[in-house]
């Protein structure tokens, strides 16, 4: 059953009251102007042991991404393609509030927004990823842990999983003649194949401000957020309306502006990391 | 199952809707006996039962709040309203559902009338054919008037779909399916409220402009549908007294 | 664990003694004898989705059944019989007092004690369910839901099973030369075949008073009841005594004999709302 | 496994047993230290502890009644009791024979005697071979005995089988399993009350009639043997002290 | 999440201040030295539904294990070997203090350190368990299930595991010519492979005191335990330090003296019991 | 994968290292914002993140003790951390490490200074190469340092391996999986306590005292590691001051 939510007690109510004082007159705390997006810092392939990872810090938030590449068997319905599965957790490391235990609501929708941002729009070539047709295919298994929590775990996220699955390299695969299959991790043929390139973009109301990527303080004064992901070719990929509140038709004509200029240079952000990294040149870590 | 032609060459879709038409929607009123209020809510062969406990005190008090009642939602499928046999546990969609429909009426419940209480809406899809959300989201929100909670308005929803490169207003499952973008609205027409928005799929800008018009337009005629089974509901009540 | 429940806060206790008191004196509060069933509403085939379906009222009490057809593989012992799977869940929407969630010990027992009477009586004939003998069989799944809880929930679910079992038809099938079935569900090609009927009669006993079918708030004053099941011959196909109290042996044959009789006319009322409903006559809705 | 023949052609049963005649009865009282009462009753090859902690007060207060004592009670089957091995997640039919045994002994319990306390049973079956239900009402109400639980009554449990169209008392795994009906039985024989009653197979209802009588008989024999064990413990503790 | 246990109210304060006094004194309630073992009673073959199986007492701790063999596949890197899996219940009729419901972080950690030391001593050959080589193997399935809990489990469940693992048989059975395996486990072919034997013996530390096989009482008072797996030919087949305190150097060199000779004498009591057992002399039972 | 040579013939390893020899250890201490301490250890490729929240109140009041606070751990690996992905659901080994890395730092806690409180240690494993619940206990004990608990003695721990025959220090992943002992040793150096004490294989009663002795030494150098981070952060923090 999902329930309102208590209101975290993280930010005293006089911080809250004024935050939202000040968004009201058009500033942050923050000292960033309404579309200022927070500096991301990624790390591309932070994790030796996944076949594609990133660690992705939003401000304060950090959340890290990683693949994994299992052999499995295709839907009956798509003999011939790969499946994705997304899963995210928010890691009892990045909050006091945060428990550990299976994801909550907001874990899984997390998850499901990106997911199905993937999926809409093709970003991983399924059709590439029949190992043998009908019979084994890849299951490419993106996993999302947040690790420090200071608000916008969302676009983090998506931030960390485009990083990560442009990270990905295909292993050798081996099938016998009795159709099994082995696969040997030390040897990589080729990056997973990518259609398309998405990332989302939160775009958080309070009374009648529209702001984007709010920090945690932020989140304490916000009823609804509107998150939008944003395709490399600037179109919208999905929209997930969440919280408690609503939303009138001009604010999200004006919040689906802000998402979509925002959304395709945090893209270009991603892209130029990732071929640093392949030259590379990157280099830092979590400290 | 081949992928059916969605379009038809004279325009219509492919049960005969014109683009910019709904299906038939019935709305029964107070139908069970030991809740609060409810409410089953069809559109077309889609079946989707609420019901409404409270607002009450619960056991569970460290979730309530001081200042209002808190709402706890449950959207919920039986086993056989789907084609394949959907198992017994909830799933990751069901869970999110109960999110979403939860936060499409919170805005429209004057929830701080009744502080240190919960008002539980539990929503039964019964037969599923596109559009669950959406139909679960007008019950819901005639169950809770049903149940007397007081509100700011009535929400109603309905999804907006892009199929065979036409938006059409309330899409089936077919549609659905086999159609390239799915977008459920939720309304409170009176507030002017978009209490509920999802976008799966790729819509350019002038696209989703486009969609959301057409769905605040058949959310309109569903919102009149809604009064109106309210309206016969209120009145027979009276002449029963 | 199981333990010895709460009393429902439902009925007021002063409202309890008097029924209580005029079950004493062979009275009910809704104007039965202590012998007459309450009226009882059948829509057969309410669910489109469902391969077989009911929706009964018996009295205010709601209930709901589906039958679903799936493949699956035999039991080892059995290779050339279909399978039965009964699942029972009481939902929230029943009662303020029923909590979502997995089924509780009451709905395992309802399920399991229709599960019995099905399966000892052969109600459906399972030696016609294989598809592929030994390989590919006919899995019947019978989901019963609680909608609105007004006491005897057994016996609503055993007519709403029944009903269901009697409105449901088997997809069309088709076997490719590698064995793998297809199932086309638009296609209907015969009925669910069925050997015999069964309902459930529960016959309850408060102090030395035994009457039938308690509605929500004489089960307030019930401490002990039968629930007996009847087959359309007239025999015993199961019974089961549900709680914490005790019956004499003069007790039990007496309630045998009000559920043989009752069984059998309910057996008849099923039988001709089936028929009825075949030929295009059901209309009936849960409004 | 082939299909034994049930019946003999000189009458007896497959293990040479009469129709009526019950398996070799073995009743252990206080087997356990830690337990506040303790049984381990064995009916043939069928061996079952029962352990009684309480009448004790228990965190989950919400559970408890003003009046009396609440019964917990839990039907297990170890892994290795069964032929296949048991999965150790509880089945639904452990759930459900947790809740038939709870309601077979509480009948008999004086749970007035200790309000807001719980009473808590714990039935363990070491080795199934039919009758393992039967078996845990009687070890659990000699458990409670041990415990010191004032009680109405011992109550004391078989069951009655039709095998081969003969009705026979106290079935095992094999006469269950191939028979054409099970009919466990328990029974408060000086209060007369029968406090459990399944039937699980088809019978008219003179056979019913007649599947009565010989549990109510079988029951007086193990009652008799019950008896006897609570008297020879009871004995000794005195002459120990 | 493992947290710091609330201490058992079972030992009144008073008494096991006693306790501790007395151990410091090198005395014990029950009379013994501080490297008496408590006397062990042993009932090889106790569940006849078990394909191997022991009751074993060790003072008033009573634990029983069973031994099942199912029909499984092997683990792919290891396609012509047997399976080993084994599990520990705390069972509530042992302690008021144990709860139903699945097995603890006690009851895991038991099972884990008897099932390592089994699997780092090889003492059952699973090379010896293939069925089908590659396809079907034997699954070993050891279950110990706590019955009465007197303190120092790990010992008495080691000692019922070697027990039932020394009385198990294989049953028969027939492979047919599509590589289905048919088990009849009215025939018995050969006791169960075994290469060595272990048991666990525990020595705990109340301030700088060793002792041996504390029984519960004396657990009140213990910090740390070492538990140490000891072979039949006097090597030290694993270890576990216990409990939320430490040990210095010299105290782990004396306790491992300590388990050394007392677990190979452990041993011989478990060979004479099974051999008695074989030629017929074993007659107790639970009572 | 085949099984590697383990020793080389140069009595080297197979990754170069002397048999007495640590992997590259890296420390981090304070590397998140939200928690009230945390550190990130490396040992070669393994990497583990610990935070801990706490001293504080929870809900869970039953769990507290009157007399000093209570540790909660929790060891977790990513499901990308390992070669084959790790299922989410925790596995009876992770039950089993969270005890164990608990049990390994609860004798160097003052808790006796915070009752009524909890102190909630979380450890992450991101990515595993032999030696997990090693740096698992460095870094949960640097975290809590980090979180200003008060503590005896900093712990840092190390396994020590049988390899081809040889006793090595610090064991990877491919020691591990093909040696034929693994021994992790937790110590306080300061005040000569083991905390954790495992033995995994079959060892004499010499080799095991060997072993213990190659352990001390090693973790000895990691404590060094350790306080000189620690020293650092103190000195960072003052200086930003």
């Amino acid at each position: 059953m999902s329930h309102t939510p208590s209101p975290a007690v993280i930010t005293p109510r006089l911080k809250a009251n004024t935050i939202a004082n000040m968004l009201k007159r058009g500033v942050r705390s923050s000292g960033r102007t309404l579309t200022d997006y927070r500096p991301t810092d990624i790390v591309v392939g932070y994790v030796q042991n996944a076949d594609g990872s990133a660690l992705v810090r939003l401000g304060n938030t950090v959340v890290v991404a990683g693949v994994k590449l299992e052999v499995g068997s295709p839907y009956p319905d798509a003999p011939s393609e790969g499946a994705l599965v997304v899963n995210a957790e928010f890691m009892p490391t990045a909050s006091p509030t945060f428990e550990p235990g299976p994801p909550d609501e907001n874990a899984i929708e997390l998850a499901r927004v990106i997911d199905r941002a993937l999926r809409e729009l093709k970003v991983v070539d399924m059709s590439k990823l029949a190992i043998v047709p009908g019979r084994k295919v890849w299951v490419v298994y993106v996993d999302i842990y947040v690790l420090d929590h200071d608000g916008n775990l969302v676009d983090a996220s998506s931030i960390a999983t485009l990083t990560a699955l442009l990270n990905t390299t295909l292993p050798k695969v081996e099938v016998d003649e009795l159709g099994n299959v082995r696969v040997d991790r030390s040897v990589r043929v080729s990056p997973l194949p990518i259609n398309n390139k998405v990332v989302t973009v939160t775009v958080a109301r309070t009374e009648n401000v529209l702001f984007v990527d709010p920090d945690l303080d932020e989140e304490s004064v916000v009823e609804t957020k509107l998150v939008i992901a944003v395709s490399d070719d600037g179109r919208i990929a999905g929209i997930q309306k969440s919280g408690s509140g609503g939303l009138a038709e001009a604010e999200v004509l004006a919040a689906l502006d802000i998402a979509l200029k925002t959304g395709v240079n945090l893209i270009k952000t991603v892209e130029s990391k990732v071929s640093e990294a392949a030259s590379g040149h990157s280099t830092s870590t979590l400290n | 199952m081949e992928r059916p032609r969605l379009i038809r060459e004279d325009g219509l879709r492919h049960d005969g809707r014109r683009p910019d038409e709904l299906r038939p929607i019935r709305v029964s009123i107070g139908v069970l006996n030991k809740a609060s209020g409810s409410a089953l809510v069809e559109y077309g062969r889609t079946k989707v039962l609420a019901a409404v406990h409270g607002p009450r005190e619960i056991p569970q008090r460290h979730m309530l709040l001081p200042d209002r009642a808190i709402i706890r939602c449950r959207y919920h499928m039986l086993s056989f309203s789907t084609h394949e046999r959907k198992s017994p546990a909830p799933s990751r969609r069901e869970i999110e559902l109960s999110k979403v429909v939860r936060e499409a009426i919170e805005p429209v419940v004057m929830s701080e009338v009744f502080p240190r209480t919960a008002i539980d809406v539990f929503v039964e899809v019964i037969n599923a054919d596109g559009g669950t959300r959406t139909a679960a989201v007008t019950a819901a929100s005639l169950a809770l008037a049903d149940a007397g909670v007081p509100m700011r308005d009535l929400v109603v929803a309905v999804a907006v779909g892009k199929v065979g490169g036409v938006l059409v207003l309330d899409i089936d499952e077919v549609e659905d399916m086999y159609g390239e973008a799915d977008m459920p609205v939720a309304v409170a027409p009176s507030i002017g409220l978009m209490t509920l928005l999802q976008l799966n799929g790729v819509l350019t800008r002038e696209e989703f402009r486009e969609a959301l018009k057409l769905a605040l337009k058949g959310a309109t005629q569903i919102y009149e549908k809604a009064r109106e089974a309210l309206r016969d509901r209120y009145m027979k009540v009276k002449v029963e007294e």
